[in-house]
């Protein structure tokens, strides 16, 4: 009697013609709720993994999160059809996301954080320009942890490599946190939602922003001064995943889901629609060839390599940085 | 007597839904959110009882003075609510009649049918720098460049005040209708002046209804998420905000829970501080809301 | 003061223009959403870009417009089903407290009667927190203890129902409350005297009369249903109804399609509105007697 | 006190017999152990002041409140475990309690609904009873169209429709103006001779009960100070509450100086001596009241005009109340500075008296009744 | 129409002159044209129907409404352009306005403390003014702890207090029960002679103006039918309005037949001729309307009761409205089946009478008004 797939996702990972090809190939019907990371894990949380069939968590927020409330269920290997991913990808991503011997994601979309740069007002190359002088009030960041971690990389140090040393990362976050606060009277403000960003740098009320990619390639085609720029100490890489959540009910769906969207030709689709690039082996060849060319201004050679990869979240580190960032919120 | 039991029976049919209600959707879960409240996590899916959570709040600064803040201006916009309101509720009871009366009070309900999203949208299309005001603002030439009205203090203000306007004016006219008008020609007939006559026969016979609409509209300030975040700046702190945070980007739920009851706490001894100031008993004065 | 004291020109038009104020500032932010949703540009914010209709009807793959956006109009159902629901439960339980208040002496009357007042003044999302809270550990006690799976415990529409229904039942039971109250009760001893049983009372006499206390109870339910958010955040599940869609919407990238169903909810309730004042007319001079 | 006796008669004649009936609130006797009867199709009034168990009383009978002891029987058959909407009584109510959501036909068709009676024979039952109240053809009307004395019709007319053994009215014309109520009496007595249904009416109000009542019971602290035809209360009191609170009075207190048959010689404080007929054993020396009706007063401007034989007082005029046909003078006695209020002649005779004139008045003291106090 | 005139005196003597004052509302006169005098101390009541526009009248005295034309003159100075509370006028409010926030003595000092009259001064005039109206050291009482009796005099207290050249009340009595409006009447005219100021009553009870007042005016549609003392209104009518308005009437229409001097013959439709003296100009042919009052019948159980000279009917005795000294009969003339109401003796000579009887009557002509139809 399952006939629908109960999809919590990201906004624009689910184009409308995906899904009518799906249905019609499969029966399956699907519905959609977009999310982000927090809300993913809280809602499964909260439902001790159920409501869901599907959910596409970035993969370095799966371990910690199932191993505290265990709202996954291992994922059966054998309905993969392991050939339709990058082979480097799917192997980080399963290291990444394996608890206690068992594998809970699967790699699906990826993409960056940097800069997003209007170049004509802004001349800004790395994070650290987010609080140059000659940007002040024309500013903007989220108040998550990628930005604590960027400043950290801004600053030349690794936070990742500090993760395993709460003590160590706990005073690294201090130290970015009083950045941070020094920045502030830099920042118009903190955004939160996407489209409160855009708004803002379309309107030109915003010269530069830590973003993802894809927002300021969006911003690019309306507007070719706006650049999506990766920072000089590295941007920040993040793979979304396929997880299933533990109380799923329509397993077999979900295993559709993945297969058909590993499909390079729907990988393509589903890739250009969200404006990220894809885990699908072959879905290059197939992808827009303006957001290729995007990618290519923004990532050259080094900026590619230099690319840092988010390592699985240990427990406890997030209630470091929610502390230093409720600080600099506060400071006045 | 059969008639005695049979009252009985219907009593306790009647006492059912309620108590179903009070206790499992009122008292059981604020027991629970105490118990959450009161523990902490000591390993992975592990609790521990522990003051941990009400220690935070108390050694990080930051909470305490989201949690004043968010005191300080949901006062201060009750006070402004009660400022605006007034006069509008005062010209709906007294001095509009019959049908301009009832067509006024739905023009006062009826932007408060819509979502709040939608009255928050609104601001946001007014307000920011692009905006129309910042717009009007330029055009009439009080401006020279673009201004941006969002992001401040005062914006979350206009916010919240918006957001309560009905909650105050309801209450008022029905207390202000209430008021017999010969009263007022009395005192003014024995001479009482305008000032004297609000302070000494209108403002004591609205006074549950004053409270009332204070309460509804200072917990509804205290409670609010959508105006801060949304229109509040970068400094904005609220602490529904901090709750959130705690229960959706945290996963902390112990820590939310003990905000949450704190939040709950003290918003209830300022009502209860504020009721005895004024004199006034809960009970009667939400009768009047 | 009241028009027959003698009004300086001063208070008479110093309180007209406050009043015309007071509602310029009421329906600005609607009347703006309203404009912007004929704004021919893809976000629902200035500048103005020229009229267009697409964000009604446009059903192409650049703009999808409120008749063909499928998960607004699911949304919109949705909420339509959480608020029946809510809608019944609140004006069903209310009625009952109101019976049970007004009629019914029994020992902790009093401490009932201000427990059912308490959810007006605690903050929304507390509200939230607390029912998903308490209903997570029903939930997961039964799955670690019996295996049994409560779904409906689960964030949801069942607990969005039950979250939203849990402070709004309050505001029916005192609407109900208070026009039962004002019921003559000597109306039923007239007619048990003559004849009528104990039931043919409650249906021909009582229930007719707070008929109108009901409907007006029903109306409040569901809008405030309908427009709850701060709640309905934290108990949501899968389904989102329309509040929670528009707040991801607007993070999440918004098109004035926010607008155009902000419009529709503007034009439905003042259509609600004049309904009301249409049948109030009609009933004007009953209710005068 | 004089103990009620109940009305002549068999049972067979009464529709109401109540037997040694009683109500207790705490420790506090709202109705005290009474018993009377009701003769068929009387129009009779319990006439009390506020607060003296009369709505106790009725409640009873209309089943509302159960006694605490004794029995009420109507028509032969004991009430006792009938529930209100099983008796053959109809009551109607202070403030009418007409239903505002129904029209006055649906008010009048109420009770025969719900006895199972509908449609055209109901139609026809309330047409015809509208008519007899004489409303005729106001079925469709709400009842806020209604004046204060017409709802007072609808009223009777629903439950008159029922054809009740017994209509009960508790101070009906209570909520109504002075003239409407003036006019509402008269009304009400014709229309109870017309059907012939037995009314029991309470009132506090004295002139009410009076002009439309076959018998009286006036009621004191949950019991009857005296049952009888208005008559009866007003030139017979029994008692010295049913004569102060029946009709206008002057009261005199003092002791009793002399006694000469049934007359005696009563003593105030302030000097005055006046003879009255006795009511009960009384006798020389004890403390007494003495009640004297203000139009049982003759006055005039010179002692010529008062009827021989009678001893006469002369008296200074305080003030005139003048009100037409019941016009009174407030006077103080000359000699003992008593004050009096006289009924003035209805002609209009002495209408033009002024402050401080010098009048003479004198009584019968057969029209004057003396109470132990 | 009689046209009022003005009471005598000049200026100097009045404390309110009402000069060709009017109020329109739409098309409607409220006020029309009125123009009356009221002497100083003296107790004067505006009595008339509901919407008759009295308290039109009263509350332009106030100051709450401003007349469309004409002049208010209190005291001699106008009162035009000034602002009720600078007016030396206090009003009595129906429903008595006391602020139920304050208490006694609150109320009371209310006034005087806008005067700026505070603390002991302002005591003693309380303390004083309490005392005078009955109330002693009933300061500290909260209103609603007062009897309906008592909020009256309170209300009375805070506006005597303030020593108004006048003060207005408006139909304060309205809400009292018959008791205690029948005590406050008598006691309300004790005080007013008391204290001397100018009372300004109005009322729709003609019992109350006729006790209390100096002076009544009995007002219709805005205008004045009579200005005169109670005992002018009730025993010399002036207008047809006023004979059936104040006190109870027996009315009958009908045809003049003939005239002798100030006396006319109407003959009613049913055949009745009825001698009577003619008010206004009046003569054989024209229609009209003679009234008689119910206690200017003389009645008996035969013709020789009844005073010699006067033309007698014979009548059936409908029905006796037995109400002790107010008892009257309702008696159908029997040649031509006329309807009459007539006063029973207050003696209770006739209270005996029972349905069915044959009564005689007889009256003065010279009792008896005939006015224009
Ligand atoms: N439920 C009750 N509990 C206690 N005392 C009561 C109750 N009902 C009535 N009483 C008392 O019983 C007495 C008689 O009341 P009842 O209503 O019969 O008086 P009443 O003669 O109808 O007076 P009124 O003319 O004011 O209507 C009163 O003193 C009243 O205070
Ligand atoms: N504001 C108004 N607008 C229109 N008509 C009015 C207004 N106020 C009073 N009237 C009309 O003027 C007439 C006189 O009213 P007023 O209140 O003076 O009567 P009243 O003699 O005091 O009657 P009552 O004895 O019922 O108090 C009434 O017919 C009333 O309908
Ligand atoms: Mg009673
Ligand atoms: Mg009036």
């Amino acid at each position: 009697q399952d006939k629908t797939l109960r999809l919590l996702t990201w906004g624009g990972y689910v184009p409308k013609d995906v899904v009518e090809q799906f249905t019609k190939e499969t029966g399956f019907k699907v519905e959609v709720t977009t999310s982000n990371n927090e809300e993913m894990i809280s809602k499964l949380r909260a439902t001790a993994g159920a409501g869901f069939d599907l959910a596409q968590p970035s993969q370095d927020r799966i371990a910690g999160p199932q191993t505290e409330f265990r709202i996954y269920k291992p994922l059966d290997l054998s309905k993969i059809k392991a050939d339709l991913f990058i082979p480097s990808m799917l192997d980080a991503t399963k290291k990444n996301t394996t608890v206690g011997g068992k594998v809970y994601g699967l790699p699906h979309i990826w993409g960056t954080d940097g800069l997003v740069v209007n170049t004509k007002t802004s001349k800004a190359t790395d994070y650290a320009d987010l609080c140059a002088a000659e940007n002040a009030g024309k500013v903007s960041m989220r108040l998550k942890r990628p930005t604590l971690i960027a400043m950290a990389f801004a600053s030349g140090k690794d936070p990742f490599a500090l993760y395993g040393d709460a003590k160590a990362y706990s005073a690294l976050m201090d130290d970015m946190g009083k950045k941070l606060t020094e920045c502030k009277k830099n920042v118009k403000f903190y955004w939160d939602g996407k489209d409160q960003l855009l708004a803002g740098i379309r309107s030109g009320e915003l010269t530069t922003a830590m973003m993802w990619d894809t927002g300021g390639w969006e911003l690019n085609k309306a507007n070719p001064d706006v650049k999506f720029v990766a920072p000089k100490s590295g941007a920040l890489g993040w793979v979304d995943t396929f997880a299933i959540p533990a109380k799923g009910k329509n397993d077999a769906a979900a295993y559709a889901w993945i297969n058909f969207n590993m499909r390079p030709e729907i990988a393509a689709k589903v890739a250009s629609s969200a404006g990220n690039f894809t885990a699908s082996k072959g879905a290059d060849q197939m992808m827009d060839p303006v957001l290729k060319k995007q990618f290519a201004e923004s990532f050259p050679e080094a900026a590619l390599k230099n690319i840092k990869w988010y390592p699985a979240v240990p427990a406890g580190i997030e209630d470091i940085e929610g502390r230093v960032l409720d600080r600099v919120k506060a400071a006045q | 007597m059969s008639a005695a039991t049979h009252r009985r029976f219907l009593l306790g049919v009647l006492l059912a839904p309620a108590l179903l209600w009070l206790l499992g959707l009122v008292i059981l879960p604020h027991v629970e959110l105490l118990f959450l409240s009161l523990q902490a996590r000591v390993g992975p899916g592990e609790y521990a009882a522990s003051l941990d959570q009400f220690r935070t709040f108390v050694d990080e600064p930051l909470y305490w003075n989201t949690f004043v803040r968010t005191a300080v201006m949901s006062v201060l916009a009750t006070g402004v609510t009660l400022l605006l309101a007034f006069p509008a509720a005062w010209y709906i009871a007294k001095v509009a009649k019959g049908r301009a009366r009832l067509v006024l009070l739905v023009l006062c309900l009826l932007p408060f049918w819509v979502s709040e999203m939608v009255r928050t949208l609104g601001w946001l299309i007014l307000l920011r720098e692009t905006g129309v005001v910042s717009g009007l603002l330029q055009a009439v030439g009080l401006a020279d460049q673009p201004v941006e009205l969002l992001y401040h203090d005062a914006t979350i203000l206009v916010g919240l005040v918006y957001a309560s306007l009905l909650f105050m004016v309801i209450p008022l006219v029905n207390s202000l209708e209430s008021l017999d008008d010969s009263l007022i020609e009395a005192a003014y007939d024995l001479g009482g002046s305008t000032a004297n006559i609000v302070r000494r026969i209108v403002i004591p016979h609205a006074a549950p209804g004053i409270a009332a609409g204070c309460i509804v509209v200072f917990m509804l300030c205290l409670g609010n998420y959508l105006t801060p975040t949304l229109l509040g700046g970068k400094n904005s702190l609220w602490f529904t905000e901090q709750i959130y945070t705690q229960f959706i980007t945290r996963f902390n739920w112990n820590q939310g829970a003990a905000f949450g009851f704190l939040l709950l706490f003290l918003s209830s001894l300022l009502v209860w501080a504020g009721l005895k100031l004024t004199g006034q008993r809960f009970g009667a004065v939400m009768k009047a809301s | 003061m009241i028009p027959s004291l003698p009004r300086p020109p001063l208070q008479r038009y110093g309180l007209g223009a406050f009043v015309t104020g007071f509602f310029v500032f009421l329906f600005v932010p609607l009347l703006v959403v309203a404009l912007f949703a004929f704004n021919n540009a893809d976000y629902p914010t200035p500048p103005w870009m020229g009229f267009t209709l697409d964000w009604f009807t446009a059903n192409s793959d650049a703009r999808t417009g409120l008749l063909h956006d499928a998960e607004l109009l699911q949304s919109m159902g949705v909420s339509a089903w959480v608020a029946l629901w809510v809608t019944l439960l609140s004006v069903g339980v209310g009625t009952c407290n109101a019976f049970l208040l007004e009629r019914f002496e029994f020992p902790g009357k009093s401490a009932i009667a201000l427990l059912s007042m308490l959810p007006l003044v605690i903050p929304g999302v507390i509200l939230g927190i607390s029912i998903l809270a308490f209903a997570s550990r029903i939930a997961n006690f039964a799955d670690e203890t019996w295996g049994l799976e409560l779904d409906f415990l689960r964030p949801g529409l069942p607990l969005v129902i039950l979250g939203q229904f849990c402070y709004i039942v309050t505001i029916a039971t005192l609407t109900i409350s208070a026009s039962l109250r004002r019921f003559d009760r000597t109306l039923e001893e007239a007619a048990y005297n003559l004849g009528a049983s104990r039931l043919a009372v409650l249906w021909t006499i009582t229930l007719p009369y707070l008929r109108p206390s009901m409907i007006g109870a029903a109306a409040m339910a569901f809008l405030m249903s309908f427009e709850n958010f701060n709640t309905t955040l934290m108990l949501v599940g899968s389904d989102s109804p329309l509040t929670v869609l528009m707040f991801s919407r607007m993070r999440e990238g918004a098109t004035p399609v926010l607008n155009a169903i902000s419009l529709f909810l503007m034009i439905a309730s003042a259509l609600l509105a004049l309904m009301l004042l249409w049948r109030r007319g009609a009933q004007r001079p009953a209710e005068d007697a | 006190m004089a103990v009620p006796t109940p009305a002549a008669g068999g049972p067979a004649t009464h529709d109401l017999d109540i037997q040694s009936v009683r109500k207790r609130y705490g420790a506090f006797a709202a109705v005290d152990d009474l018993s009377f009867s009701v003769r068929r199709g009387s129009f009779f009034s319990i006439l009390g002041p506020s607060g003296c168990g009369k709505t106790t009383l009725l409640r009873m009978v209309a089943g509302f409140i159960a006694p605490d002891a004794g029995d009420i029987v109507i028509k032969g058959a004991s009430m006792r475990g009938v529930a209100p909407n099983r008796r053959p009584v109809n009551m109607v109510f202070q403030h009418l309690a007409l239903f505002p959501m129904m029209s006055v036909g649906e008010n009048i068709a109420y009770g025969l609904e719900r006895r199972g009676i509908k449609g055209a024979a109901a139609k026809a039952k309330v047409t015809d009873m509208l008519r007899r109240v004489g409303l005729p053809g106001s079925e469709g009307k709400r009842i806020d169209q209604l004046s204060g004395g017409q709802k007072q019709r609808v009223a009777i007319a629903r439950s008159l429709v029922l054809e009740p053994a017994l209509l009960l009215l508790d101070e009906p014309l209570g909520a109504l103006d002075l003239k409407l109520r003036e006019h509402m009496k008269v009304e009400l007595k014709q229309l109870q001779a017309e059907v012939g249904t037995t009314f029991v009416y309470i009132t506090h109000d004295q002139s009410e009960a009076l002009v439309m009542s076959d018998q009286v019971a006036v009621m004191n602290h949950g019991r009857f100070e005296q049952l009888g035809t208005p008559q009866q209360l007003y030139y017979q009191p029994q008692t010295a509450f049913v004569a102060g609170f029946v009709g206008n009075n002057n009261r005199f207190e003092g002791t009793i100086e002399s006694r000469n048959g049934e007359q005696v010689l009563l003593r105030t404080a302030g000097g005055m001596a006046l003879w009255s007929q006795r009511v009960g054993t009384l006798d020389v020396g004890q403390p007494a009241t003495v009640f004297i009706r203000p139009e049982a007063i003759e006055i005039g401007r010179s002692p010529r005009e008062l009827p021989e034989g009678a001893p006469a007082w002369s008296a200074g005029v305080q003030s005139v109340l003048f009100d037409g046909g019941n016009s009174t003078v407030q006077v103080l006695e000359d000699r003992n500075q008593t004050p009096l209020h006289i009924a003035l002649p209805l002609t209009g005779r002495l209408a033009d008296l002024k402050h401080g004139e010098t009048v003479h008045f004198a009584y019968q003291p057969a029209q004057a009744w003396c109470f132990a106090a």
